[in-house]
């Protein structure tokens, strides 16, 4: 089923009410939605809701042969599959470009900027490697994926525990979560994505834009930054053109954001760190 | 048989037009009047099986085959016997993989392409009870541990397609997995060897057969009309109106390996002790008929 | 004997129950229902326009698509799109909706054992919060023999599964069903002594296990699963009574 | 939430207090007369029976009554009528009911409409008060239309009109400039239909402010200024699951806000 | 990763055949040919059966020996409009597949074809089988057309086997090209040419020539001459097969 348009009024409104510094869900236009990160009984598995958009985010992993050429690396994959539960406008086994987008997005900024120490999974060298592998699920479409989907799955990779091994020689033993406490992956930092929406001709910029924003945006653009700033990818995928100072000011405003969810994702982590704890005890 | 019903029905008043019209209109209602006389258009009871015939080696190329027929529904299974390596947490196990294949060549039902839903949800059903109910031991398959395994690639191809493919395949892969013939290997620096010699006696020993724990053999029923009334071995015509299925699953010491139902309103437990006890006799018979053909 | 989860004490005690209707705003209808550490939710879009060569004239084409938690949905997800769509469609009354197309995606959120049992009670809640219209409702629960005590454990955990000799899934429906006015069938209830109006939706059971095994299952899990009917019932009653606080007169 | 031993054994009649059904509960009516909404051939089982009259969310199945949809069980002793009461958000056009929908394309006799149903609906361009062959509105593709099931069947795309057939005039039917809508649920829509609902007089209390109801959920709304319109249709959006007293208290801090 | 079939290992391979050191392999030293039943001219003896897919308009099952093969044909049904153009002329859509266990190395995920044993012959088997389904569906034809293939081995060193038949081999001493009609596959490995020809019996016309590898004029001729020869024979047991699929359908009657 194909998207339905937005009607001429609530275009026009939506425009309007931006000219008049008023977004339809009330929000200021450097304001994210309120942000949700609720965590499953098992490592890995976290839930994101970014005002109605959800996703959710599952880590696992597997030993598997390295390539020949990369004896000692492991290996991170995604799988970024649209599922028509976010939006009967997905379809099964048919490639969007939203969903070609999606993915790239999230490549550049996971895979790309390196957060995962994919060296650190190695086992045995040209034998036995790490395959992580995250599987990301859209449930609910209401804008902005890319963001959610990137908070879901570094959280995801932050809270997921792998198996502890021990190497004798070409022995290698599995332990199970029972014998060994499970181990977390060694991530060297956080990228977050900050997508921003443009509408009048650029005159105005807004950051997390909901699903009827996307529909009438004229341009858009994603940032991905980590705390320490460095740009991990920026993508400016067409639209209107903007200009340089412009840019700068959405990675400064990416730069405050980011300082934020990351604060978040942190806070959220330690809580549910607590709770194991407690049931542990 | 068949023809004389055919006959009184087109002679009852009630007709119009020739049985075979009638049957194109109002399949359902066609096969009421059969049913309601305790009999089947094809001239069977409702709870008979059609003929059925299995025969094994029918594929030179294959480690093992068989061919089998229900009425019209003729599927080959040939096993094919490759070395891999094995998963890393079962390094000791081979791989046993079964998959049924449904093309356009049995029935103009099927379109060329990937495989369809059905033939994916049959592959699904004979995996899982090949695995569930340990056929075969996986370690019987190793060659050199972490290593090198026997896979065992199960294929099924259905050559002509009339109705109950579940029943026909299983039987198909388990005689043709008792037919499995793998010439004994050695293993050096990661290689894996076998003589080329054709040794046809029986007893030889440079090969082996397969230590198959259990022969689970199964009877499908559908289920017609609002009566739910029980239809043995449906044919294609039959499963295009059917309510829905039930597919029994025994070994040979008569106990259940896969007991399915789908479809339809809710069904009296009677209706499944009867679908156990017929799959009960129907197995027996199709043992008798596989071994016959040994 | 205590369970292996550690949190319950009898083997015909089932996990608790949790679900939660209506929590997407995209679909028409939407449910989760969680059996204790297994978790689904479910989303249904319909009746809304469907592709011509789908199309059905006389009633609504049903679409079923079902997405596992971890890896590339597989045969093993086809099988249980095709399980689902074959019990839910007599239970829609599709016929109220012809030439549009209802579509039911399946999503497992936690795994630990019994998915479809669970994929089953999130999918009429979902359809039920949907308005899609309905003969009757459904409930289903999973049980395993156990092989080591032979034993019949409802609503297995996953490590419960590794040892399990056999698995058995039933759904039941609301409704009377016609066995129990099947004279022959009450006659025979007498003797072994089964709830008068056992019918079964689905079932599905693989492993290995005589006869009386799976009836008694059967029976166990019948028994069970009208505490699902019950919490159902619940859910629902909980929904409407927010919605309709206002009006109430 | 913990499992729950239920009292209700399945397929059971109604249960007690707030009368809620669910599909394949059985109407407690036996032997009576009913007469379904559609057609008036009627099932009499005992001709001395009371008729009964079935609304939406029942279905007559052989010889019993049963809900085919969840929801409260109503009824009124006017006609005594029976139906339930459910929520949804897929609209299911009905005759006579009033929605909002948008102009997906146009051709001489028509404006395909997407009121929200599964078929788009066709709005006659002679069907708007005083429309004739020399005089015919003109509504541009995108803008959303007030109008009136005129026709509605399961079998065929629904029709529209502009107008009250009765007077035909346009009684407030026709295109709707400006403003902005919302989808809610159709339970929603019907509720703020209904005086009793509270939630539109609060917010007329402090702000004028025009609103079209859609019984497709499709609510329109146009005040002053855009933020007031924001505030209005995120209050009523809120206004769902909230009691009268909540409702209270959520439009007071809304309105503080502005 | 196919997702539509129960996974297997990535990657398998047939274990390698080794023979015991003195095992003689057939090889064509004299004119013996690896089946020793059969002289150069002989083919294999051929099973043919129509009708066993009863889903289909038509069908045939051939079996030479080893090669067995199935034919289905359905139609004719209404063409899907190319662009919309109205053709005058059917299309015949042909579809050939070898199922995975057809062939020493298991061959993934394609059809119809059951056991294969020399591809030269088994493209003749389908040629022929695919004409007896088309007849026995009822599709109007000008001839039923018989499919033979035949493969140029060179024979010796061994004057004593020099074929007398092979005029050009006495210039080229002792080795000499015979033609070996409906090779199988242990003799394929040796031919270095082959023909697979399809013919028309009764208008005693070719339908299609498919020649390959290296050979003398004189031997192709001859070899079309042989296999034209084969072909009638082959002609009069299609021609038998679908005698017999009518007087059942009389039967059933």
């Amino acid at each position: 089923m194909k998207e339905a348009e937005p009607s001429t009024n609530e275009r026009e409104f939506l425009l309007a009410a931006l000219k008049d510094g008023a977004r339809i869900d009330g929000r200021n236009f450097y304001d994210f939605r309120t942000l949700r990160l609720s965590f499953g009984s098992d490592y890995g598995a976290v839930e994101v809701q970014l005002g109605n958009t959800r996703v959710l985010a599952k880590v696992s992993c597997e030993v598997i042969k390295p390539y020949p050429d990369k004896p000692t690396e492991g290996f991170l994959m995604f799988s970024t599959e649209l599922s028509p539960m976010a939006s009967s406008a997905f379809e099964v086994g048919r490639q969007t470009d939203e969903e070609v987008l999606v993915s790239r997005l999230i490549e550049k900024a996971m895979r790309r900027s390196r957060a995962l120490d994919t060296e650190g999974l190695c086992i045995v060298a040209g034998e036995k490697v790490w395959s992580i592998r995250v599987d990301i699920h859209f449930l609910d479409h209401d804008g902005n994926l890319v963001d959610a989907a990137c908070i879901a799955a570094i959280t995801g990779l932050l809270h997921f525990r792998r198996p502890d091994v021990t190497v004798v020689g070409e022995e290698v033993t599995i332990h199970t979560l029972e014998q060994r406490n499970p181990v977390p992956l060694s991530i060297h930092h956080i990228p977050i994505c900050i997508s921003f929406a443009f509408f009048d001709k650029g005159g105005c910029v807004i950051v997390d834009p909901t699903h009827l924003e996307e529909q009438i945006k004229e341009g858009d653009m994603t940032i991905t930054l980590n705390v320490h700033k460095e740009v991990c990818a920026l993508s400016k995928a067409g639209g209107i053109p903007m200009e340089l100072d412009q840019i700068i000011q959405c990675s400064n405003i990416a730069v405050v954001k980011v300082a934020e969810i990351t604060a978040q994702i942190q806070a959220a982590l330690d809580a549910d760190a607590k709770k194991r704890q407690v049931s542990r005890k | 048989m068949a023809s004389s019903t055919t006959a009184s029905l087109a002679a009852s008043p009630a007709f119009t037009f020739s049985a075979s019209t009638f049957q194109k209109l109002h399949p359902t209602e066609y096969f009421r009047k059969f049913v309601s006389q305790g009999v089947r258009p094809d001239g069977r009871l409702l709870n008979s099986f059609r003929p059925t015939t299995v025969h094994q080696g029918v594929i030179t190329t294959a480690n093992g085959s068989a061919m089998v027929r229900i009425g019209g529904t003729t599927v080959v299974c040939g096993v094919k016997a490759e070395v891999a390596e094995p998963k890393l947490d079962a390094p000791d196990q081979g791989y046993l993989v079964p998959n049924v294949d449904l093309s356009p060549i049995c029935s103009s039902a099927f379109r060329p392409g990937p495989p369809s839903e059905q033939a994916q949800v049959v592959s699904d059903q004979i995996n899982r009870v090949l695995k569930e109910s340990n056929v075969l031991d996986l370690k019987d398959l190793c060659i050199e541990e972490g290593k090198a395994v026997w896979s065992l690639w199960v294929d099924v191809v259905c050559v002509s397609y009339d109705g109950n493919i579940y029943d026909a395949s299983l039987t198909a892969v388990m005689a043709a997995l008792a037919n499995v013939r793998i010439r004994k290997p050695t293993y050096e620096e990661g290689v894996v060897k076998v003589s080329g010699v054709d040794n046809t006696d029986e007893d030889d020993n440079s090969s082996f057969k397969l230590k198959l724990a259990r022969t689970p053999l199964s009877a499908s029923f559908v289920l017609f009309d609002t009566s739910l009334t029980l239809l043995a071995d449906p044919n294609f015509a039959e499963e295009a109106i059917s309510e829905g299925q039930i597919s029994i699953t025994i070994d040979e010491q008569g106990k259940l390996c896969a007991v399915s139902k789908v479809g339809a309103a809710t069904t009296s437990l009677t209706s499944m002790r009867q679908c156990v006890d017929r799959a009960r006799e129907r197995s027996q018979e199709l043992r008798a008929i596989m071994n016959q053909h040994q | 004997m205590s369970r292996l989860d550690r949190t319950r004490t009898s083997p015909h005690q089932l996990r608790p129950f949790f679900s939660s209707q209506n929590l997407l705003n995209r679909a028409d209808g939407s449910a989760q229902f969680d059996f204790g550490g297994s978790s689904v939710i479910c989303s249904v879009v319909g009746p809304a326009e469907v592709k011509i060569r789908d199309e059905k004239l006389d009633r609504a084409t049903i679409e079923i698509v079902a997405r596992p938690l971890v890896g590339l949905p597989g045969v093993k997800d086809k099988t249980l799109e095709r399980n689902i769509r074959e019990t839910l469609e007599p239970l829609i009354l599709s016929g109220l909706h012809p030439r549009t197309g209802i579509q039911i995606v399946v999503q497992t959120m936690k795994e630990d054992g019994c998915i479809l049992s669970t994929a089953f009670n999130a999918a009429i809640l979902a359809l039920l919060d949907a308005g899609i219209p309905l003969k009757s409702i459904l409930a289903s629960v999973t049980c395993i023999i156990d092989s080591r005590t032979n034993q019949i454990l409802l609503d297995p955990t996953i490590e419960e599964t590794t040892h399990a000799k056999s698995t058995h899934v039933f759904v039941f429906d609301n409704k009377v069903s016609i066995s129990s006015i099947n004279p022959e069938d009450v006659a025979m209830d007498e003797d072994s002594k089964e709830p008068s109006h056992t019918g079964i939706l689905f079932s599905d059971s693989t492993g290995l296990f005589t006869e009386d095994e799976f009836f008694e299952c059967a029976n166990a899990c019948f028994k069970a699963a009208q505490a699902v009917h019950g919490f159902i019932r619940t859910a629902v009653s909980k929904k409407l009574e927010k919605e309709y606080q206002q009006t109430r007169a | 939430m913990a499992s729950i031993k239920t009292e209700q054994p399945p397929g059971s009649l109604l249960p007690q207090g707030p009368s809620i059904v669910l599909p394949g509960d059985l109407l407690p009516a036996p032997g009576t007369r009913l007469v379904t909404d559609d057609d008036d051939a009627f099932i009499t089982t005992s001709t001395t029976a009371p008729v009964i009259k079935l609304g939406p969310g029942l279905l007559v199945d052989d010889d019993s009554i049963g809900a085919i949809k969840a929801g409260i069980l109503k009824h009124t002793p006017t006609g005594n009528r029976w139906w339930v009461e459910s929520n949804q958000r897929r609209y299911v056009a009905a005759q006579g009911e009033s929605v909002v929908g948008v102009v997906i394309s146009k051709s001489a006799e028509h404006y395909k409409m997407d009121i929200g149903a599964a078929q788009h609906a066709l709005l006659g361009v002679l069907s708007f008060e005083g429309a004739s062959k020399r005089f015919k509105p003109d509504i541009k593709i995108g803008s959303l239309v007030y109008c009136r099931v005129s026709l509605a069947n399961k079998d065929m795309e629904a029709e529209l009109e502009c107008f009250n057939p009765t007077t035909m005039k346009s009684d407030g039917y026709g295109e709707l400039k400006n403003g902005f809508a919302i989808k809610t649920s159709l339970g929603l829509a019907r509720r703020l239909l209904d005086p009793k609902t509270l939630i539109l007089r609060l917010l007329g209390q402090h702000t004028p402010f025009e609103t079209v109801i859609g019984m497709n959920g499709k609510i329109w709304v146009d005040s002053e200024s855009p933020k007031k319109i924001i505030l209005i249709c995120n209050a009523i959006k809120n206004s769902e699951f909230l009691s009268d007293t909540e409702c209270k208290t959520m439009v007071k801090t809304v309105i503080e806000k502005l | 990763m196919d997702r539509k079939r129960v996974p297997g290992p990535e990657l398998s391979v047939a274990p390698l055949v080794e023979y015991p050191v003195g095992y003689k392999r057939w090889t064509p030293l004299e004119e013996k040919r690896h089946d020793l039943k059969r002289q150069t001219e002989d083919m294999r003896p051929i099973y043919l059966k129509t009708g066993l897919i009863n889903q289909a308009n038509g069908s045939a099952y051939i079996e030479l020996e080893k090669t067995k093969l199935a034919c289905g044909v359905y139609g004719p049904r209404p063409a899907k409009k190319l662009g919309g153009i109205l053709s005058t002329k059917g299309t015949l859509n042909c579809e050939i597949k070898f199922a995975t266990f057809s062939c020493a190395k298991r061959r993934s995920n394609v059809r119809v074809l059951l056991e294969s044993d020399g591809f030269g012959s088994c493209l003749a088997a389908a040629i022929t089988a695919a004409s007896v389904a088309l007849a026995h569906a009822g599709i109007e034809m000008l001839d039923l057309v018989a499919g033979c293939s035949a493969s140029y081995i060179q024979i010796g060193p061994n004057p004593a086997s020099i074929s007398s038949r092979t005029s050009s081999s006495k210039a080229r001493g002792s080795i000499s090209t015979q033609i070996f009609m409906d090779a199988d596959l242990e003799e394929e490995k040796y031919e270095q040419g082959a023909i697979v020809l399809a013919y028309m019996p009764s208008l005693n016309e070719i339908t299609h020539v498919l020649q390959s590898g290296k050979a003398e004029g004189s031997t192709i001729s001859k070899s079309v001459e042989y296999c034209v020869e084969a072909c009638n024979k082959i002609y009069a047991v299609m021609h038998h097969a679908l005698l017999e699929s009518i007087n059942e359908n009389k039967e059933a009657l």
